[in-house]
C-alpha cells in the first residue's frame, strides 16, 4: 500500500472527486429549499431551483414594462464598466508609480511610506469623503474602487520592480541606457505581466468595492440590484446575481491569465 | 600613464573592512583573472572598477582620468547569471545596446537606422556562435548560451574594459571548455582588457594573462571584520616561460590545506 | 407555533424606537418578562432592513418596523404578523429637502436621492400626488440611509427625501430647503412592533410583557431627561439633538391613544394607500394579482383578500394596558 | 551628474522626504477645514483640529454616564476580538485544509476547485443568507472575515505546500517518514511563517469585512461606531476612528512580521 | 541471483521514449557513475530506482524481489540542491531520520530515546566533518557543506543503495575535491551500492568502479522523441589496469565534438 500522499487519483476519478463536492452543495440545498417550503409555500429565504429559474427568466429575458429594458443586462453593463475602468485606471497608476517608486531611491523615500499608511485605511469607513470629493455618479463608483486597489497595486510593483536582477539594470546602463530608458527598455516590459498577476489578485477586492459602492448609491449594477431586492427579500433573485457574479469574476480572472501567457511567454516559462 | 591605476585603494563597508592598500597598474589588453575565498571581496573589487560602488580611500584612474562614478558604455559586464534581457528575443538582446545610444526619447529605433543596427548586431551574435537562435528567447538556451548572448551584448559598445563576474560559474564543465575558447578568441581579436572573477583557480591560469590572489594577510581573530583582503599574489603569466613556472602556483594553491578558496568550508 | 418561555426582539435605531433600548439597559424589560416567567432577549440592529429580513426570516418573535415594511416584507413573505403596539407616526420626522430651490413643485425633472422602495419613497409619492405629480415626473436615485447626509453634501444630488436625524443634519444646511414634511400627511407612516402572529397566539404573555414594559417606559420619558439623555447619547446624538426629533414624532406616551388611533376608520385608508403603492412596485411579490392579494385586518375592517389576511392591527393587548389589567 | 536611478538620499534627506508628504496632507487639511468652517460654522465634514481632539476627549477619555465605560475603548475591545478571533479561525482553517490539499493529491482533486470557486463569490453580495445562517451574535461577525479570508489562506497555504521542493518529501520518504509524519515534521514547520505572512496579506479584506458586519448589526465596535454617526455626518468622530483603525492594522501587520522573524530565522535567510 | 538486476526496462513519458531496452546487473558494492547528454534521462533512471517513477516496461528486482513503489528507507538520496530541511539545525536534520521509525505518531521522540537517537546522530555528523557546525540552520552553512549534511542523513538509515543525483554539481571545484575523498571514504567503509549521476565526466571516472554512458543509438530527425536512450557503455574500471585502460575512453569522449554533453549546445 503507498502512502497516502503518494497516491495520484485517475483521470476519472479526478473528474469525480472536482464535482463531488458541487454535487453535495446543491443536492444539500435543494433538501433545505424543500423543508422550509413544505412549512411555508411563500418563504423566499432558500427559494427552489423552479422559482430561481423564473426569477432569471423575469430579470433576463423579459423586457421590463417600464423602461423596456433588460434589467440583468442593464445591470452587469454598467458593472462591467464600472470595475473595468476602476481596474484599468488602478492598473494605470499602479504601474505608473510603482515603476518609478521601485526605480528611483529618492522617489521611493518620499512616497513609500505615505502609501503603505494609504493602504491600510479602510476605504469603507471614509465614503462620506469620497461622496464628497467625488460627487454620487459614476466617479465616486470608481473612484472607490480605484481608492481600495490602487495602492496594493502600487505597492506590488514597486517590490516586483525592486526584485528585478540588479545586474539587469547594471547591464542596461553599460550599454549606455539613460533612466528613462532602463525604465521604458528594461522594466516596463519585463513587469506588464507581473501587473496583470497583481490585477488579478486585486479583483476581488475591486469586486467588493464595487458592489460596496453600488448597494450605496446607484440606479442600476448588480450590487445595486442585490441590496433593492434585499428590501424584500427576493434570494431567487439574489442567488443567480451572486452565481453570476462569480462567474465574471471568474472569466475575468481567467482572461487575464490568458493573455499573459499569450503575450509574455517568457514570463510564463517556469510554469511549464 | 598606464592604462589602469590603482593607487592604495581601501574599501568598507561600515565597520567591516573589506579591502585595503591595493596599489596595481593593469596595462591596455591584459587579461586579469582574480581568485580568492568566498567573500573576500572579489566581486566588490569588480564593482568599484564598474562604478557602482565607490571606493572608501585612494583612487581608480582609467587613462589617466578618475572612473565615472556610475556604470557607462566604457565598462561591459557580464554577470554570473541575469546578465540578459529576459523579455527580448537574442536579436533584440543584442541590438538594444546601440537602440540606446540612437533613440536617447523613444528607446526604439525604426526604419534604415534599425536595419543598420540589425546587421552589425547579426555579426556579433554570429562572433559568439549563436546565428542559429536568432529569434529565441533566453529562456529557450542553455546556460551557455544565455552566456555568449551576455559577451556578445557587451561586446556591441566596444567597452574598454570589460569585467567577467564568475561568467562560467554556472556553466557544466563541457560547456566550460567550449567557452574558454570562445573568450580567449574574443579577447585577442578586440585586444580588450579583461577582469575576470573564478573560483575556478585552473581557468583563472589558463585564461588569464595575469592572476591575482585575493587573500587576507593580516588577521585578528578577535575581529573577524578588522582588517581587509589584499592582492597577495600578482603573478604574470602571459609569455610561455612564466606559465610553466606558475604551474608549480597551481599546485601549491590546489592542494586543499593551503587553498584560500577552502577557508569557508573550516566553518 | 408552540408554546415556549424564550423569546428575542429585534429592534434598530430610530427616534421612536430608543426606548426599547433603555427599556434593555434599565432592565424594565426583565423585570415584565420575570413577571410574565418569560424570558426576552433585546438585539439592537444598525441596519433596519436587515432586522426586518431576519424577523421574517423566522430567526426573532417581534421586530420594530413601519407599517409599509410590515406590509411589503414579512406579510409579502406570508409570515402572519400581528401588530402589537403602534408607537408613534411621523409628524414632521420624513421630509422632501430641496436645494436651491423653494416648491415642491421644483422637484419635477429632478433625480431624487433616497432609500428605494423604503417607506421615504412611499412618502415621495404621496409628496408628489399633492402636487399633482407621479414618479414619472422625476428620476429615483437608491442612496443608503447612513449616507444620505454626505450625499446631500455632494454636487450631484439636488434633492433628497429622508427621515431623522438624517433629515435634521440637512435641514440646516443654508442650501436646503424642506418642501413638505410628513406633518401633511399625519398619520401615515406608522412605526409599530410587529409580532409572529403564531406565536402571539400560543404565548400571550410575550404581548403582554412588551406591552406592559414599553408603556412603562415611554410614561416616564417626557419627563425624565436624564433618560431621554440616555436614549439619545445611544442613537448617536445629544439631548437637544434628540429632543428635536421628538418634536416631529407624534408619540402614543398613553396606550388610550394608541387605541383610539388604531380603531379609527382612518388606518384603513392608510394601509389601502400603502398597498396600493406597493403593489405598483412590485413589493407585494410577483404572484401578486392585484393590491389586495395580501389582506390587511385592522379593527374597523379588513382591507383586500379576507382569506389571505397576513398583517393584523390588534389593539387588544394596548387595551389591556388601557384597562391597566396587564 | 549621475543618473537619477543611481542617487541614493542621503539619511536626513530620506527622513525630510518620508515626512514631507505627511506633512503636505495635513497641511492641505488644515487649509481645507478653515475654509470651509469660515463658509459655515456649522459644517461638520472637515472639522478642526480642536474639534477633533474634543471629540477624541468625549471618546476615549470621559466615561459614558449610562455604562460607566470608555467608549473608545470599548469598541476597540469589541473590534479586536472579533478580528483576532476571525483572523485566528482563518488561518487555522487555512493551515489545516491547505496542508492536506497540497500534500494530498487525491483530497487536492476533490477540494481545490471548489474552495477556488467560493473564494470568488463576493461575501458582501451574499451578507443577508450569512446573517440568516449563522445568527447575529458575534458568530455573525467572525463568520463573515473567516469567509471573507479563509478561501484565500487556503489556497495560499495550499500552492505554498505543492512550491516546497519535491526533494524534501522524497528525502522524508527514504527517511523512512509516513504521510503524517511529513505533514508535521516537514511540512508544518516550513509552511509556518508563510502562513504568517498569508494572515499579514489578508488582514485588510479582514478590517473591510469587520467594518462591513458591524456596519449591519453590532452593539460595539469601531466599524459601529463609524456608521452609526455617519448618519449625523460627525467626522470628528469619524477620522480618529479611521486613523486609529490605521494604526491598529499598521500594528498587527508590524508585530506579525517581527514574530515571523523572531520565530522562523532560517525563513528570513534571504532577507539579510 | 545479483543484488540488482534491470531486465528489459523501458520507460516513457506519453509519447516521449526517454529510455529503452536497459538489460544491466549491478553487485553489491559497486559505485556505479553515470553520465550523458542533458535530458537523456538519468534523472529518470535514478527515480525509477528510487520508486518515485515506474518503468514503462521491464522489471527491476533488488536482491531478487521487486523494487517497492515508493522511495522508502532502502534507498537513500542526496539531490543537487534541497536534499536537507532548512528548518531543522544540522544536528536535527540527521536525527530525524530516526525519529521517524521510532515516534510513528508524535513524530517526536522525548527522553533516554532521544539521548540514543542524539548519539547516533552525532557519530554520522563527526563522519562527514560537520561536528563544528552542529546547532547551525542550513542557510548558515556552505554549500558543500549542506551536501555533507545531506549525506549523514542518508547514511543514517544504513540503506542499500545510495542515489546520488549530480551532488556536487553545485559546488565549487575546490570544494568538490573535498567531496571526493569524503564520498570514496564512506562508499568503502560502509560497503554501500551508489549509483551517481554526473555532468562532470572526470569525476565519473575518478569516483566510480564502473561507468555507464547514457546515449540514443537510434534517431528519428523526424520525430526526436521516438527513441529512448540506452546504456551505450559499461565500463568496469575497479582494477587499475581497466582504470588506465579506460583513460583513452575520457578522452574521447571529452573532445567537445564527440561529447555527449556538448550536444544541447547544438540548438
Ligand atoms: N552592500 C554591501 N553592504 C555590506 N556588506 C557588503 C556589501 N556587499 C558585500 N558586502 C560584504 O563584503 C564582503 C565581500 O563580498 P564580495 O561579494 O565582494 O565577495 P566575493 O569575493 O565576490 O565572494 P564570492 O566569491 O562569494 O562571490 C562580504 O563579506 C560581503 O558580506
Ligand atoms: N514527469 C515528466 N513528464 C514528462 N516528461 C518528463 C518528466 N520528467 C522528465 N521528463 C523528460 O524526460 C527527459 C529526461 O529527463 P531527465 O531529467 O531524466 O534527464 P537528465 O538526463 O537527468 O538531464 P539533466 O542532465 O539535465 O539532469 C527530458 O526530456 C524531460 O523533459
Ligand atoms: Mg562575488
Ligand atoms: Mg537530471
Amino acid at each position: 500500500m503507498k502512502r497516502f500522499m503518494n497516491i495520484e487519483p485517475s483521470p476519472a476519478l479526478r473528474a469525480f472527486l472536482t464535482l463531488l463536492p458541487f454535487i453535495i452543495a446543491l443536492f444539500a440545498y435543494s433538501i433545505a429549499s424543500e423543508a422550509r417550503l413544505a412549512e411555508n409555500p411563500h418563504d423566499k429565504l432558500l427559494p427552489s431551483f423552479t422559482q430561481i429559474a423564473d426569477a432569471v427568466d423575469r430579470y433576463a429575458f423579459t423586457e421590463n414594462k417600464r423602461t423596456g429594458e433588460y434589467l440583468f443586462w442593464q445591470d452587469t453593463g454598467a458593472s462591467l464598466y464600472r470595475i473595468g475602468l476602476g481596474i484599468t485606471i488602478s492598473a494605470l497608476i499602479g504601474l505608473f508609480i510603482g515603476l518609478c517608486n521601485g526605480l528611483l531611491p529618492t522617489l521611493r523615500a518620499g512616497l513609500s511610506p505615505f502609501i503603505t499608511i494609504i493602504s491600510l485605511i479602510p476605504p469603507m469607513a471614509i465614503l462620506p469623503i469620497l461622496f464628497i470629493t467625488f460627487g454620487l455618479d459614476e466617479l465616486a463608483k470608481v473612484m472607490l474602487i480605484i481608492i481600495g486597489t490602487a495602492p496594493v497595486i502600487i505597492r506590488d510593483m514597486q517590490s516586483q520592480v525592486m526584485q528585478l536582477p540588479q545586474e539587469q539594470l547594471i547591464k542596461a546602463q553599460t550599454l549606455g541606457a539613460s533612466t528613462w530608458q532602463v525604465a521604458i527598455r528594461v522594466i516596463l516590459p519585463q513587469i506588464m505581466p507581473r501587473l496583470l498577476a497583481s490585477v488579478r489578485l486585486t479583483l476581488g477586492a475591486a469586486w467588493l468595492f464595487l458592489i460596496a459602492a453600488e448597494a450605496i448609491a446607484a440606479q442600476e449594477g448588480l450590487g445595486y440590484r442585490i441590496f433593492l431586492v434585499r428590501r424584500y427579500m427576493s434570494m431567487d433573485v439574489i442567488f443567480p446575481y451572486v452565481i453570476w457574479i462569480t462567474t465574471l469574476a471568474f472569466a475575468m480572472d481567467f482572461s487575464l491569465r490568458k493573455i499573459s501567457e499569450v503575450c509574455f511567454p517568457w514570463y510564463h516559462q517556469g510554469a511549464k | 600613464m598606464s592604462f589602469l591605476e590603482i593607487k592604495n585603494v581601501w574599501k568598507s563597508y561600515g565597520d567591516a573592512q573589506i579591502l585595503e592598500r591595493l596599489n596595481l597598474t593593469v596595462k591596455q589588453g591584459e587579461f586579469v583573472s582574480m581568485v580568492g575565498a568566498s567573500g573576500c571581496g572579489k566581486s566588490t573589487f569588480l564593482n568599484m572598477l564598474l562604478g557602482k560602488e565607490k571606493q572608501t580611500k585612494g583612487e581608480i584612474l582609467l587613462e589617466g582620468k578618475p572612473l565615472v562614478q556610475e556604470p557607462d558604455e566604457e565598462r561591459g559586464i557580464v554577470f554570473q547569471r541575469y546578465s540578459v534581457f529576459p523579455h527580448l528575443t537574442v536579436l533584440q538582446n543584442v541590438m538594444i545596446a546601440d537602440e540606446f545610444s540612437n533613440a536617447k526619447l523613444l528607446g526604439f529605433v525604426f526604419g534604415k537606422k534599425k536595419a543598420e543596427i540589425k546587421a552589425k548586431a547579426t555579426e556579433f551574435i554570429d562572433a559568439v556562435g549563436l546565428t542559429p537562435a536568432l529569434n529565441k528567447y533566453p529562456h529557450e538556451l542553455s546556460g551557455g548560451m544565455q552566456q555568449r548572448l551576455a559577451i556578445a551584448q557587451a561586446l556591441m559598445k566596444k567597452p574598454k574594459i570589460l569585467l567577467l563576474d564568475e561568467p562560467f560559474g554556472a556553466l557544466d564543465p563541457g560547456i566550460r571548455a567550449d567557452m574558454h575558447v570562445l573568450i580567449r578568441d574574443i579577447w585577442q581579436k578586440n585586444n580588450l582588457t579583461i577582469f575576470m572573477v573564478t573560483h575556478d583557480i585552473k581557468e583563472g591560469f589558463e585564461l588569464g594573462s595575469r592572476v591575482w590572489v585575493f587573500d587576507k594577510l593580516r588577521h585578528d581573530p578577535q575581529a573577524p571584520n578588522a582588517y581587509g583582503a589584499q592582492v597577495t599574489y600578482d603573478l604574470d603569466i602571459s609569455s610561455e616561460t612564466n606559465k610553466s613556472d606558475s604551474k608549480m602556483k597551481i599546485d601549491e594553491l590546489s592542494t586543499p590545506s593551503s587553498n584560500p578558496i577552502m577557508q569557508e568550508e573550516k566553518a | 407555533a408552540e408554546t415556549k418561555d424564550k423569546f428575542s426582539v429585534c429592534w434598530s435605531i430610530y427616534v421612536g424606537w430608543m426606548p426599547w433600548d433603555y427599556g434593555d439597559s434599565s432592565g424594565i424589560i426583565k423585570k415584565w418578562a420575570d413577571k410574565y416567567d418569560i424570558e426576552i432577549d433585546v438585539v439592537q440592529f444598525n441596519d433596519y432592513i436587515e432586522s426586518i429580513n431576519q424577523y421574517t426570516a423566522g430567526q426573532f418573535d417581534a421586530c420594530t418596523m413601519t407599517n409599509m415594511d410590515a406590509l411589503t416584507i414579512p406579510a409579502a413573505n406570508f409570515v402572519d404578523s400581528t401588530v402589537l403596539i403602534v408607537g408613534d407616526y411621523s409628524n414632521g420626522n420624513d421630509g422632501v429637502v430641496l436645494k436651491d430651490k423653494k416648491e415642491l413643485k421644483d422637484i419635477k425633472g429632478q433625480q431624487v436621492n433616497l432609500v428605494e422602495l423604503s417607506v421615504s419613497h412611499y412618502f415621495l409619492a404621496r409628496a408628489l400626488e399633492s402636487v399633482g405629480l407621479t414618479e414619472r415626473d422625476i428620476k429615483v436615485v437608491n442612496t443608503s440611509d447612513a449616507d444620505i447626509v454626505a450625499a446631500y453634501s455632494s454636487k450631484d444630488v439636488s434633492a433628497v427625501v429622508t427621515w431623522n436625524p438624517a433629515l435634521s443634519e440637512i435641514t440646516p444646511q443654508p442650501s436646503a430647503t424642506e418642501v413638505y414634511d410628513s406633518s401633511k400627511i399625519p398619520g401615515e407612516i406608522l412605526d409599530l412592533m410587529v409580532v409572529n402572529t403564531e406565536t402571539l397566539k400560543a404565548n400571550p404573555k410575550l404581548g403582554k410583557a412588551l406591552v406592559g414594559a414599553w408603556y412603562e417606559i415611554i410614561g416616564k420619558m417626557t419627563t425624565d431627561s436624564k433618560m431621554r439623555t440616555e436614549m439619545a447619547v445611544a442613537s448617536g446624538t445629544d439631548l437637544a439633538g434628540y429632543d428635536a426629533q421628538l418634536a416631529t414624532t407624534k408619540m402614543f406616551y398613553t396606550p388610550k391613544e394608541a387605541v383610539s388611533f388604531t380603531t379609527d376608520m382612518q388606518l384603513a385608508k392608510t394601509m389601502e394607500n400603502v398597498a396600493k403603492f406597493s403593489f405598483k412596485h412590485g413589493l407585494l411579490g410577483e404572484s401578486a394579482p392585484d393590491f389586495g392579494f395580501i389582506g390587511i385586518e385592522t379593527p374597523a375592517g379588513i382591507v383586500g383578500d379576507k382569506s389571505n389576511v397576513q398583517l393584523r392591527f390588534d389593539p387588544s393587548f394596548m387595551q389591556m394596558a388601557a384597562d391597566g389589567k396587564l
